[in-house]
């Protein structure tokens, strides 16, 4: 299945890697952020709508 | 010469304080700014000076006719007095400083270094600023902090004497200052009234 | 606007600091330079006119945050942007009173620090022109940094991040006439791309300043 | 209400990403599992290069985004001067850190790409230079945001350094160019030569770009409809201290 990547196994392999870590932690952060966000403002506006 | 002001709404750190103000003065009127602590007299001030943007509402006046006092009086310590005020002066286009100096009794003062005066002569400098601008509109917040009865008396004098001459002054205080031209406007009516919470729109709130 | 100008330099010479403080750290920088690459004067010849720009632009750095910071705290700013004076001539005019206490003494004693770094002796008329071209910019763009962070309370490390990016054009430039005159290279382009630059931002700069100054006042 | 200022509106931009973002989101996953497979697996090695020339795939494509993070941020801090939309100066907001990470992985890809083919992590080549340059303007601009506490304010003068930044962005990319020109003679190392690449790792190479146009669109959205709820919490926080 892997391909034949020769001497440059490595250089290649750990781009990848680093890239693709990148990305998935911008991903995982931006959506962890937007739910904690998300879920603060709902308590925010029922505790508005409580007090008018 | 005078200043119309219609239908102003002003914000504070976004948020909309006041709302719906109309008045009007014209050269020789004082108005008094009343209303409890953070109504936003300062922030109504300001707006009028042009320092803030509106929310909404227009304030008519001419140009180059105001001048601003804010709550600091912008000395600079290692100035003599003289300097602090010939500075003004020379930025307003201006000369002379000595009858500021004596309408405020700070001739004896005028080669100490303003670093070195108390807070009330502070304050003192700070307002013969107003007569070396010779600008007709005074914008005044609260002018009278840390000055002690005969400065208030000193300052009354002055706002009467500008306002015998044509002038108009504007100002957010606490004390009466026992001038009769003045006529007071009380803010509390104008407090702006809160968004409804559903009021999901162009402007978050 | 002279007012001001005579003004701000009055303060500056008074308050002490103005004029010496840029100079001294200046002088630092050269005097550590040394330690860290070694004494060899042929090493230091070739690297002197890029450490004499760095340490400019170092020691103009340092001041930036009181172009405005004292103006604001004590009101003046307030009362000077209600004054008859357009906010593009008050950054202007603070711009000028920067360079003249921080920039112009930088120019001055950049010979006597080129004698420090054993800089080449064809290396001095190239260098002194590039910082009489170049000082002016880092004055201007560094006071747009102040105007831009002047309200905020830890401003000091954030104008150093948001100033020092718009320093590598005219760093580069500047630093290049100067390399190119030590080696006996013709430097007009970059010196014409120095000058360039300086006129751009003198031009056009106060415009964002002022802009930024305003905004952080209302 | 038909133009496409009515987007503008908060709740309106809120209700529509809705709709819009799972989509965006599984076609750029596609996209991007796609071209980087077909990339990875089912592409020759290059000649001179080796199999390293599978590296492009990530690195040209996060090297154009990381200019046109900075493009769009720059097309909305105008509209926000301009028009005072609130979403466009939330939307330059949510891109900026975006904008980060692709200059990141543009900068990092770059270098460990230059390790084999340059006998060196790091070269002051202009092309990095210029990336390293935008890194700092992009941690500039964030820094910017996250120091003021008045939105509006920060909104003004992150754009207003975002136009000067712009500016300054050119003007430096044109300074290291000249200020490099003597050193890498003759040789181009650099990776970005998409005029001489072959059609086997073009395609491939185009649906990765495709990809993380997509990842860039979706992660502004999300982020975007993120700041929009942020902003209306601080709103509500501040009317309630009003009382």
């Amino acid at each position: 299945m892997m391909p034949e990547l020769g001497k440059y196994a490595e250089t290649v392999l750990s781009a990848y890697a680093v890239s693709i870590l990148l990305i998935l932690g911008l991903v995982l952060i931006s959506l962890i952020r937007a739910r904690h966000i998300k879920r603060r403002l709902q308590e925010v506006e029922t505790k508005a709508k409580k007090h008018g | 010469m005078g200043i119309a002001v219609s239908d102003l709404a002003v914000a504070r750190g976004g948020i909309k304080v006041l709302e719906g103000v109309c008045f009007a003065l014209e050269p020789g009127q004082a108005l008094v700014l009343r209303g409890p602590n953070g109504i936003g007299k300062t922030t109504l001030l300001r707006t009028v000076a042009g320092l803030q943007p509106p929310v909404s509402g227009r304030v008519e006046m001419a140009v180059d006719n105001h001048v601003y006092a804010g709550h600091a009086d912008g000395l600079k310590a290692t100035l003599s007095v003289e300097e602090n005020l010939s500075f003004w002066a020379h930025v307003f286009g201006n000369k002379d400083v000595s009858d500021a100096l004596s309408a405020f009794q700070l001739t004896s003062l005028a080669d100490r270094p303003a670093g070195a005066l108390s807070a009330g002569q502070k304050r003192r400098l700070g307002l013969a600023r107003l007569l070396v601008t010779g600008r007709p509109l005074w914008l005044l917040d609260e002018p009278t902090v840390s000055l002690d009865s005969d400065a208030v008396a000193m300052f009354a004098e002055v706002i009467r004497a500008h306002l015998s001459r044509g002038g108009a002054a504007l100002m957010a205080t606490h004390i009466d200052l026992g001038i009769k031209e003045a006529s007071t406007l009380d803010l509390a009516p104008f407090r702006a009234k809160a968004p409804e919470p559903d009021d999901f729109d162009g402007v978050f709130l | 606007m002279i007012a001001l100008l005579v003004r701000d330099l009055k303060l500056a010479m008074r308050a002490g600091g103005g004029f010496g403080l840029g100079l001294a750290f200046f002088l630092i920088v050269v005097t550590l330079v040394p330690f860290g690459v070694g004494p060899e004067s042929a090493l230091l010849a070739v690297i002197a006119s890029g450490i004499l720009w760095l340490g400019a632009l170092l020691a103009c750095l340092l001041s930036l945050d009181r172009i405005f910071a004292l103006d604001w705290e004590d009101g003046s700013l307030d009362l000077l942007a209600t004054a008859p004076l357009p906010m593009e001539a008050i950054v202007s005019v603070k711009a000028l009173a920067h360079w003249v206490t921080t920039g112009l003494p930088l120019v001055l004693a950049a010979p006597v620090f080129g004698l420090l770094l054993n800089l080449p002796t064809n290396g001095y008329k190239p260098l002194i022109l590039s910082l009489i071209l170049g000082t002016p910019a880092l004055s201007v763009i560094g006071t747009f940094g102040a105007a831009l962070t002047v309200g905020l309370k830890r401003g000091g490390l954030l104008l150093s991040l948001l100033v020092l990016p718009l320093y590598v054009p005219t760093l580069i430039f500047g630093a290049e006439v100067a390399r190119r005159g030590v080696a006996g290279l013709d430097n007009g382009t970059p010196m014409l791309m120095l000058a360039g630059i300086t006129l751009g931002v003198i031009a056009l700069l106060p415009f964002a300043s002022a802009a930024a100054l305003r905004v952080n006042l209302r | 209400m038909n133009s496409v200022w009515e987007y503008a509106n908060p709740k309106k931009f809120v209700q529509t990403t809705d709709k819009v973002l799972p989509w965006v989101s599984v076609l750029s996953v596609v996209a991007l599992v796609a071209g980087l497979i077909w990339g990875f697996f089912f592409t020759p090695d290059d000649y001179r290069q080796g199999s390293t020339v599978k590296i492009i795939y990530l690195h040209v494509p996060s090297a154009l985004m990381a200019i046109n993070a900075w493009l769009m941020m720059l097309v909305a801090s105008l509209i926000w001067l301009v028009r005072r939309h609130h979403v466009s100066a939330l939307a330059a907001r949510a891109a900026a850190p975006v904008g980060l990470v692709m200059t990141l992985i543009a900068l990092l890809t770059g270098a460990i790409w230059g390790q084999p083919m340059w006998g060196t992590y790091w070269a002051w080549d202009p092309r990095l230079t210029s990336f390293l340059i935008l890194f700092l303007f992009y941690l500039g601009y964030i820094a910017l945001w996250s120091a003021i506490e008045n939105d509006d304010t920060a909104a003004d003068l992150t754009s207003v350094l975002c136009l000067v930044g712009s500016v300054f962005a050119l003007l430096s990319r044109y300074a290291v160019n000249f200020w490099n020109q003597g050193l890498h003679q003759g040789a181009s190392l650099s990776l970005d030569k998409e005029e001489h690449v072959a059609d086997v790792f073009y395609y491939p190479l185009l649906i990765c770009i495709a990809g993380f146009v997509l990842l860039f669109i979706a992660l502004v959205l999300l982020r975007t409809r993120t700041e929009i709820r942020a902003r209306r919490m601080r709103a509500l926080l501040a009317r309630e201290r009003m009382g």
